[in-house]
């Protein structure tokens, strides 16, 4: 192939000398491009041609582009009678290797979050309360699985139900230095989150996060992680 | 009666067609005569701009003088026409009518701590370019080739998550939004607000602070700020709560009044060291 | 320019005879070139170094690919720390159908956001203070939702009020390199308009969105504190 001309073109040389011909070949190019590119779809060869000035040829235009894009990074694909850009294959490797789904929290998750951050230590039935709905299962599994709420441990109350609370992982997420960050009431007025006229009566809790526990909490023993599945049986 | 122009000029609205939502209340050009109408404006100081722009010169050369005299004729006539305003602007003419003394009369007295007419002047002037200012960056901001309509990303992603490891994402914006949204919705709901009868000095002071930042010289205002007042029992209950609210920012600190004999104006100035309660109080 | 270099590196010439250091180099832009091209957000300089060999600096390999591409009909451009392909501005007209219905801001919405744009850090208070009016209710919250402003820090002063800032998608938005790129910014430093307070001797802030906060914010992102010991004090 004529390598010096090809090369030309492919680096769609801006000073290029190229006579008219060439310039408007290479503003042909651009426009293909830019539409295969942007587009959601693999772009038909008609919908191309409907795009394109009038009389210009797509064929030897696409596989001008080909060309241009063999052996990089990226290659047009023609998929059918269509054109579409895809990763070249030897580089899937790039793509593949941490392909993990980024699933967006739910609303009900990310309510329970924030109370959590916000009231913490707090137990399951005062989020509850709180929410004034029930917590559907799984809901806390999954802010335990972000590794941004964890158990914190076990209110002295009848039942000596679970305290949960919020992690340095959770304040690393929201960009916080630290838990007392978070808004409070005239902020959150402020920035329009909250109506201006709330009852004289609403409270928006200072919320703290230290490790040390209150005097209504105990640790959580090895007996009881086990219990609520969270380690290993280990007495086998 | 004063001639209310439209606030967008016809290159303005040009620009802008459809790059933002219309305001509710739209003003055309082909309005005559307008009356008194602060409706549309954003504020004072918007209305100041807009009176500016009538005269049609550079803001640098703009008299301050005329444009205070036409803000506190637009105002009188609101008020004459019993259109309710809000405090913002009557904080604005009070404090217009103070500059416009300032600036009509010869200094009384020497007081080198005191902000001239002038400088007051200065400092209005300089608040109304900061504003066309950043009105303008807005625009040209709006104006600029956008993400989606003019340049455009792929269209067609391949699956690749090359940021961090986790699989849950979420804002802090999300996180506040879901708190706010929930726990508003379980307060009680039936608020009622009753309609404010007066507005505290305090609170007009307040709203000073915002319209023209500190008080960092000593300043005449209340005298002003009575005439500007809603009319009748009120100004009596504010005038009440004008002085505790004075006394109380002094008490804290914040705030250092003087006056020069009984019934003479009330100065008052920003302490912006820790003198905590000094009360210079005579008279 | 040495154009026979040059455009033998811009084609990816694949049979290139070029020697180990030109074929390592090549292998590399087409690493990159693939990861920037398969995500339609902005990717991180740091992404894009985990997935390098390492020890390969970044930073050329990037100004290689966007000048091998401009000019064309897709542009590699920086957006704050991060790198993206984007169609070229000229050829908006060809891309309609790709259109998104953007959201419209609010006279009042759009006057804050170049308030924050222009003088961030910037609090509540200073807004107001600038625009002579309370912010209605919904604004920052309108603004914070489009992802464009977000809460950086707080303000080391009494109240510690929370500061706004502009966000990489703002940038991307706008097409902004860096916030320094806002248009006419240095006409108003000079004009001396992004001040917040009028004495004449004041400091002019400069605008910037770095990550990196200003003296009198406190820093957002955290450090190991509990490596440091800067934790709260723990239970015993």
């Amino acid at each position: 192939m004529g390598n010096s001309n090809e090369a030309q073109i492919l680096a769609f040389d801006p000073s290029g000398s190229g006579d008219r011909e060439q310039k408007e070949l290479r503003e042909h190019l651009r426009m293909v491009e830019a539409i295969v590119f942007a587009s959601s779809d693999p772009v038909s060869v008609r919908a191309l041609e409907e795009r394109l000035p009038e009389g210009v040829e797509l064929e030897p235009l696409m596989r001008e582009l080909q060309q241009a894009y063999s052996g990089r990074g990226i290659n047009l694909v023609r998929v059918g009678n269509n054109w579409a850009f895809r990763t070249a294959d030897d580089l899937g490797f790039l793509l593949q290797r941490e392909a993990v789904e980024n699933k967006k929290l739910s609303r009900a998750a990310l309510e329970v979050l924030a109370i959590v951050a916000y009231h913490q230590p707090v137990t399951r039935a005062e989020i509850e309360e709180i929410r004034g709905v029930s917590i559907s299962r799984g809901t806390l599994d999954v802010l335990m699985e972000t590794g941004w709420v964890k158990m914190r441990g076990r209110r002295r109350t009848p039942g000596r139900p679970v305290t949960y609370g919020s992690t340095e992982e959770f304040l690393d997420q929201f960009g916080l230095e630290e838990i007392g960050d978070l808004p409070g009431l005239e902020e959150l007025k402020g920035a329009g989150l909250l109506r201006s006229q709330m009852p004289a009566n609403f409270m928006i809790p200072e919320p703290h996060d230290a490790d040390e526990l209150n005097e209504d909490e105990d640790p959580l023993t090895t007996d009881d992680l086990e219990e609520l599945g969270l380690l290993p049986p280990s007495g086998e | 009666m004063v001639n209310t122009k439209t606030k967008l000029n016809k290159q303005d609205a040009q620009n802008l067609a459809g790059l933002w939502e219309e305001d509710t209340v739209e003003r055309r050009l082909d309005e005559p005569q307008l009356k008194v109408d602060v409706n549309g404006y954003e504020g004072p100081l918007d209305l100041l701009l807009d009176l500016a722009r009538r005269q049609k010169v550079d803001l640098a050369k703009i008299s301050i003088l005329a444009l205070a005299e036409q803000y506190l004729v637009f105002i009188e006539e609101a008020r004459k026409l019993r259109i309710e305003l809000a405090a913002d602007y009557l904080v604005m003419a009070a404090w217009l009518a103070y500059l416009k003394s300032r600036l009509l009369l010869p200094p009384e007295q020497e007081d080198e701590e005191e902000m001239s007419g002038e400088e007051m002047a200065a400092l209005l002037a300089f608040r109304l370019k900061r504003l066309e200012a950043m009105r303008d960056a807005g625009t040209r901001l709006i104006n600029r080739n956008r993400l989606g309509r003019d340049f455009f990303a792929r269209g067609d992603p391949e699956p690749i998550v090359i940021e961090q490891h986790r699989e849950y994402t979420a804002s802090l914006y999300d996180l506040l939004t879901a708190y706010a949204s929930q726990r508003q919705r379980l307060s009680v709901s039936h608020v009622t607000i009753a309609k404010r009868e007066v507005w505290s000095l305090q609170e007009a002071r307040e709203i000073l602070i915002r319209l023209l930042g500190n008080f960092s010289e000593w300043t005449a205002l209340d005298s002003f700020l009575l005439s500007y007042l809603p009319d009748g029992s009120q100004r009596n209950t504010a005038l009440a709560s004008s002085f505790a609210a004075t006394l109380e920012l002094v008490k804290e600190g914040k705030l250092k009044v003087r006056q020069e004999a009984a019934f003479a104006p009330l100065f008052l100035k920003s302490t912006k060291t820790r003198e905590s309660g000094t009360i210079a109080t005579e008279g």
